[in-house]
């Protein structure tokens, strides 16, 4: 006999709403469910019902963690599509603010592993470290997660040189950091105990199940829209993919770390070598671009971004399309959390699978039923709740 | 009759356990928190030293809620049984002076059978609550007995034969430290297992916070929490204790004769204290091991070496 | 366990805490914090109002004429309206939003 | 990624040749865009095609209501991203599911289908996704008939 | 005497259930920041659970859903009392940005009571931590429940 234990909506391993329903016998997971509408918020059509420019703060709050990504390319996507022309400092700009949030959010992501893994002093560390890049974010764009730094045209402020010193002194304490971190998660036995063989994912599943990013990389896929399309100006700032091929959870976390450093590097190589220019183009608060469509895709920080809109040649667009990195890693964390054949899957891998494919469900607010007849023991939530509701 | 009563509830009884317990608390939190570079409870006494007090007094003063389905007696009986029954095992230990509150021949043993008896408790609290995670947690708590009790009995069993003696008052008045050679291995064995047994990092499994809440605590609030609490801290209290007395030479330190009711208590807390970084230490550079890893971690690793210690403890002795 | 020495160092090393509120630490004042409004310099244009994403900006009126009063319970701090005013009438601040009891008292103006 | 990757023109070529006269509209719009319309019954048969060529990534769905008709977009595709473009009429709103070209699909697939009631006929779980459970039937959000507003305050 | 041991000690242990109802999580991980050791909460005696039976504070997130309404409601409801609700990020107190959309309520108050808003998109950690002195001195006073 199977045993449904729902773990969410209201669970430690997310805080926002999200619910995993699994199917366990004994200590080992059969089935797996994920229910994620709690977070459908109705943004696309929110969008339609905003002019481009204000449209741009709501994009930002799709997600927090990759609001930089959102924007950027949403600005983008704006700008091809009104045919606005960016300076190119602006772009080198945004790179590097980019890139600091993406070193960010795969701090943040190493700060939840360890809480995942129960590794309270590396969550803490990790966060303590972290408060280094929300410094520098806070002081060059004016707010510490979300960053409102990118807009229609350009962006809001430069860095000066003062600026750029204090940048990479921090930058450079930083990676001594994640280098011991990168030694911790290669030799750890607890941590490796956790995460090496957990989640399996192949190269032709990850393939076929469509994933993107992190997930995609560590199952030996080269995929990475900075360098197959190159959207600000990734063709002049060197730099190299971080790929694995162990297809796991701690393949996933070495493609993170790896790209901390590689981030901290184009972040220093940015610094040095952006012209120096105009940063924003002027764009009136309410302009109305002509009839037409467009596709923008961005590297965020979990995989591939993509915004779609399409314009009547009104001032709000006529149809605005957001897919997020964790949609398209969903059936792939589903089928990773499934115990097939020899590869067990135990109630304790769950948030491990699950979290390593770094979901932010806030912007995917997604259900999917594995097996609908788990939907009748979902309530016992509610049975607990029912005398207090008697009451 | 009144100084029986007075030492039975106060001193060296148990409000006095209580208060140390609270303590023991307090100093894990801290250590903790200076481990991981933070502050840790601050605002609550001077440098947060009421706070494990304060956390106390107010789930004692909150809304007392048995939920639906959960069986009213054993849901209720859990607890307060908890609580006695590490409060009578610590009362054998010598906490203050050389001698535990009561004292017998083998005392030593009924110490062991009393932990015992409390983990059975962590699994009926477990199994009386209705919600799923509260059953995963009491089976994990339940599995994971099988894995540390053996060790645990033999680095005692170790010591206590090595020492001849099955008494823990004569054990403390003896005042020898045995953590160096053969010992060290038995002192090791006991940290782990007692880390296990106070289901802290890295063997925190029974109440994982990110795979099943709170586990077998889950369901409980207000003043059986409290008691569950309570009956942790005791628990710190009294393993630390156990391992002063069997590794650390009791309080025993030196004093000028006469002033051992004084000194003794603080040099029984300093150990204690000792005892409790290593505690803290280990869970603040740990990450939590699944359960199917801790079992066969126990029966690889843990058991054969506590029996081989066990075994050369009795030979030399 | 590859974290032991970490950790311990981490003992003799000084706190990463600040005691806020006791302490606060250096701000670098390029936070996007709450907005200040100045009447006299305000000419009723609507820009503000017309731009802002949050709805935060409500339409009014007073014995001068049309003018804006924030709302910052609605606020997101984009300073779309700071960039659009233009008479320079909204302030920027890199002051935080105070925790209240009662949200009426983050009117503005 | 197996071998070389096709440019832009190569797509456009090629389905043409393949799809002939169903190939209603195809241009490339910048670099490594292109946007393909196709008519609904050549729909899959184009995305087979494309994946033939070595497109075998799909990257989203969209769902356009675009007045009397839905439009569906298959964004595909990894370095050059082609959007192969159709559209069915509002009052049968149906298109052959692409499950079996890429499993991943179906939490796309039924997206669309919640936000747009566009059937994908073969997709094996066809629920709901994202909307609330007590949503009603028959209210697609993202067609322009529906208008938004905020649930009643329950105090 | 006693009551005012019991207000202490409830103002100096607030435990903390924590709960996303459609944030866009800047704030969430601003309120894991205000966890974390430069800001370390646990100063104020407050610890993260999991489980509403063992906390004292509801600290909400987002705008609240239509979908989340229910459990949101349910959560609250095993909270034992006395219980506090903290509105964190300007969201949760008004619908903030989210004020076209569809799906979701205008803020907390529109669902529950709530006894601390903290405004801001997102929240700097210091404020959260500006919440929980406010709730903190609140319950002092006997306040709130
Ligand atoms: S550590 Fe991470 S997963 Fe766990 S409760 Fe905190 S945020 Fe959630
Ligand atoms: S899932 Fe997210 S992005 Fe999509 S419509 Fe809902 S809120 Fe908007
Ligand atoms: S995937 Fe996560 S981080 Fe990325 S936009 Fe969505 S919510 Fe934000
Ligand atoms: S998974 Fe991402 S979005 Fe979700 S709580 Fe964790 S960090 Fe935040
Ligand atoms: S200031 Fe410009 S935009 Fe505003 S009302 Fe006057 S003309 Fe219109
Ligand atoms: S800062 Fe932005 S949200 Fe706030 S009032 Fe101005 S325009 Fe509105
Ligand atoms: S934009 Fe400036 S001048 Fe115009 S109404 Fe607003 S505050 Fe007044
Ligand atoms: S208040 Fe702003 S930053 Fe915070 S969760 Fe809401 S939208 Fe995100």
């Amino acid at each position: 006999m199977g045993l449904y234990l729902p773990v969410g909506p209201q669970h430690p391993i997310h805080p926002e709403a999200t619910l995993i329903k699994l199917k366990v016998e004994g200590e080992h997971v059969v089935d797996a469910d994920i229910d994620a509408s709690f977070v459908h918020r109705g943004i696309e059509k929110a969008l339609e019902r905003k002019t481009y420019v204000q449209g741009l703060f709501l994009a930002e709050r799709i997600c927090g963690i990759c609001n930089v990504a959102h924007t950027t390319c949403y600005t983008l996507n704006v700008e091809g599509l009104a045919g606005i022309e960016v300076p190119q400092r602006a772009l080198w700009l945004r790179l590097i603010v980019e890139e600091l949030a993406r070193v960010s959010s795969h701090l943040l992501w190493l700060g939840l592993l360890a809480h995942v893994v129960g590794f309270e002093s590396l969550f803490m560390l990790a966060f303590r470290d972290r408060e280094v890049v929300l410094d520098l974010m806070e002081e060059i764009t004016g707010g510490r997660v979300t960053s409102g730094y990118n807009v229609i045209g350009g962006v809001r402020r430069d860095i000066d040189a003062a600026t750029a010193y204090k940048i990479k002194s921090s930058l450079a304490k930083l990676k001594e950091r994640v280098v011991k971190y990168r030694r911790l998660l290669e030799e750890d036995p607890i941590v490796r105990a956790r995460t090496v063989g957990v989640g399996y994912l192949s190269p032709s599943e990850a393939r076929e199940l469509l994933a993107v990013g992190p997930v995609a990389r560590a199952s030996g896929i080269a995929y990475d829209i900075r360098v197959n399309d190159p959207y600000l100006v990734h063709e002049e700032v060197p730099f190299n993919p971080v790929v694995y091929d162990t297809c796991d959870a701690w393949g996933r976390a070495m493609v993170r770390v790896g790209e901390i450093l590689e981030s901290i590097e184009m972040i220093v190589y940015a610094l040095d070598h952006a012209p120096s220019g105009e940063i924003r183009a002027r764009v009136p608060p309410i302009f109305r671009p002509p009839p037409g469509e467009n596709v923008t895709r961005v590297e965020a920080p979990r995989g591939e971004l993509l915004h779609y809109v399409r314009s009547d040649g009104s001032e709000k667009p006529y149809r605005y399309k957001v897919r997020t990195p964790t949609l398209a890693n969903l059936p792939a964390a589903i089928s990773m959390l499934k115990s097939r054949g020899d590869r067990v899957v135990h109630i304790a891998d769950v948030p491990v699978i699950f979290g390593s494919i770094d979901p932010c469900i806030c912007c995917t607010a997604r259900v999917l039923v594995v097996n609908e007849k788990g939907a009748a023991k979902e309530f016992q939530l509610d049975e607990l709740a029912a005398k207090r509701w008697a009451r | 009759m009144i100084a029986e009563a007075l030492r039975a509830f106060v001193y060296p009884g148990i409000a006095y356990m209580v208060a140390l317990a609270l303590l023991l608390e307090w100093l894990d939190r801290k250590i903790v928190a200076r481990l991981q570079n933070r502050v840790g409870p601050y605002y609550a006494g001077p440098h947060g030293l009421l706070q494990p007090l304060a956390d106390l007094i107010k789930l004692l003063a909150k809304e007392d809620v048995v939920p639906l389905g959960a069986d009213g007696i054993l849901f209720t009986l859990s607890p307060i049984a908890a609580f006695v029954v590490v409060t009578v095992a610590a009362a054998f230990v010598p906490l203050a002076s050389t001698s535990g509150l009561v004292s017998a021949e083998g005392d030593a043993v009924a110490v062991l059978a009393l932990i015992t008896i409390y983990l059975l408790l962590v699994y009926t609290a477990g199994a009386a609550s209705p919600s799923r995670y509260s059953q995963v947690g009491a089976v994990r708590a339940a599995h994971m007995l099988l894995g540390f009790e053996i060790p645990l009995m033999l680095s005692c069993l170790g010591v206590l034969a090595s020492a001849g003696s099955f008494r823990l008052s004569e054990l403390a008045a003896r005042g020898s430290v045995r953590v160096f050679g053969l010992h060290a291995v038995g002192f090791a064995i006991f940290l782990i297992a007692a880390q296990a047994e106070l289901e802290r990092l890295p063997f925190d499994i029974p109440e994982a916070e990110q795979e099943i809440v709170s586990g077998w605590l889950v369901e409980y609030s207000s003043w059986r929490l409290a008691l569950f609490r309570l009956a942790r801290d005791i628990e710190l209290l009294l393993l630390s204790g156990l391992a002063v007395t069997l590794f650390l030479g009791g309080p025993v330190g030196p004093s000028p004769p006469g002033a051992e009711p004084l000194l003794y208590p603080l040099y029984f807390i300093a150990k204690a204290a000792l005892i409790v970084f290593l505690f803290s230490l280990v869970r603040a550079s740990t990450a939590r091991i699944r359960l199917d890893q801790f079992v066969t971690f126990c029966w690889r690793y843990l058991v054969p070496t506590s029996f081989a210690y066990f075994a050369l403890a009795v030979l030399v002795a | 366990m590859a974290l032991v020495f970490d950790v311990i160092t981490n003992l003799f090393r000084k706190r990463a805490t600040v005691l806020y509120p006791e302490e606060r630490k250096e701000e670098p004042g390029t936070f996007r914090g709450v907005l200040g409004f100045e009447r006299s310099l305000c000419i009723g244009c609507g820009l503000c109002w017309r731009v802002c994403p949050a709805s935060a900006i409500e339409a009014s009126r007073d014995e001068k004429g049309a003018r804006p009063v924030f709302h910052l319970d609605r606020c997101i701090y984009c300073y779309l309206c700071v960039e659009v005013c233009p008479r320079k009438a909204i302030k920027a601040s890199s002051r935080r939003a105070p925790a209240v009891e009662d949200k009426r008292k983050l009117e503005v103006s | 990624m197996k071998g070389r990757e096709p440019s832009e023109e190569e797509v456009v070529s090629w389905l043409r040749e393949r799809l002939g006269g169903a190939v209603l509209d195809a241009r490339v719009a910048r670099k490594r865009r292109v946007f393909v319309r196709v008519d609904r019954e050549h729909f899959k048969t184009a995305l087979i095609a494309l994946k033939e060529l070595g497109v075998d990534f799909l990257e989203a769905l969209t769902g356009v209501d675009a007045g009397d008709s839905i439009e569906v977009i298959a964004h595909v595709g990894r370095s050059v991203s082609v959007a192969v473009e159709t559209a069915v009429p509002k009052g049968d709103p149906r298109l052959p599911s692409l499950v079996d070209l890429y499993p991943g699909a179906e939490v796309y697939e039924r997206e669309v289908w919640e936000m747009l009631g566009v059937v994908f006929e073969g997709n094996p779980r066809l629920a709901r996704a994202f909307l609330p459970e007590d949503w009603p039937k028959g209210v697609y959000p993202l067609r322009k008939d529906y208008e938004p507003k905020h649930p009643e305050p329950l105090r | 005497m006693l009551a005012g041991l019991v207000r202490w000690a409830r103002s100096r242990s607030l435990w903390v259930l924590f709960i996303n109802t459609g944030a866009c999580n800047a704030c969430d991980i601003e309120v894991l920041a205000a966890l974390s050791p430069r800001y370390d909460v646990e100063r104020f005696g407050v610890l993260l659970k999991g489980s509403p039976r063992h906390a004292d504070v509801l600290l909400v997130t987002g705008p609240v859903t239509r979908q989340v309404r229910d459990r949101l409601l349910r959560i609250y409801e095993q909270m034992p009392e006395p219980k506090f609700v903290v509105a964190v990020g300007t969201c949760a107190t008004s619908g903030g940005v989210y004020d076209a959309c569809y799906n979701v309520y205008e803020g907390l108050d529109k669902v529950l009571p709530v006894h601390v808003y903290v405004p801001g998109c997102p929240v700097k950690p210091e404020s959260v931590l500006d919440a929980i002195k406010l709730l903190a001195e609140k319950v002092a006073r006997g306040g709130g429940s």
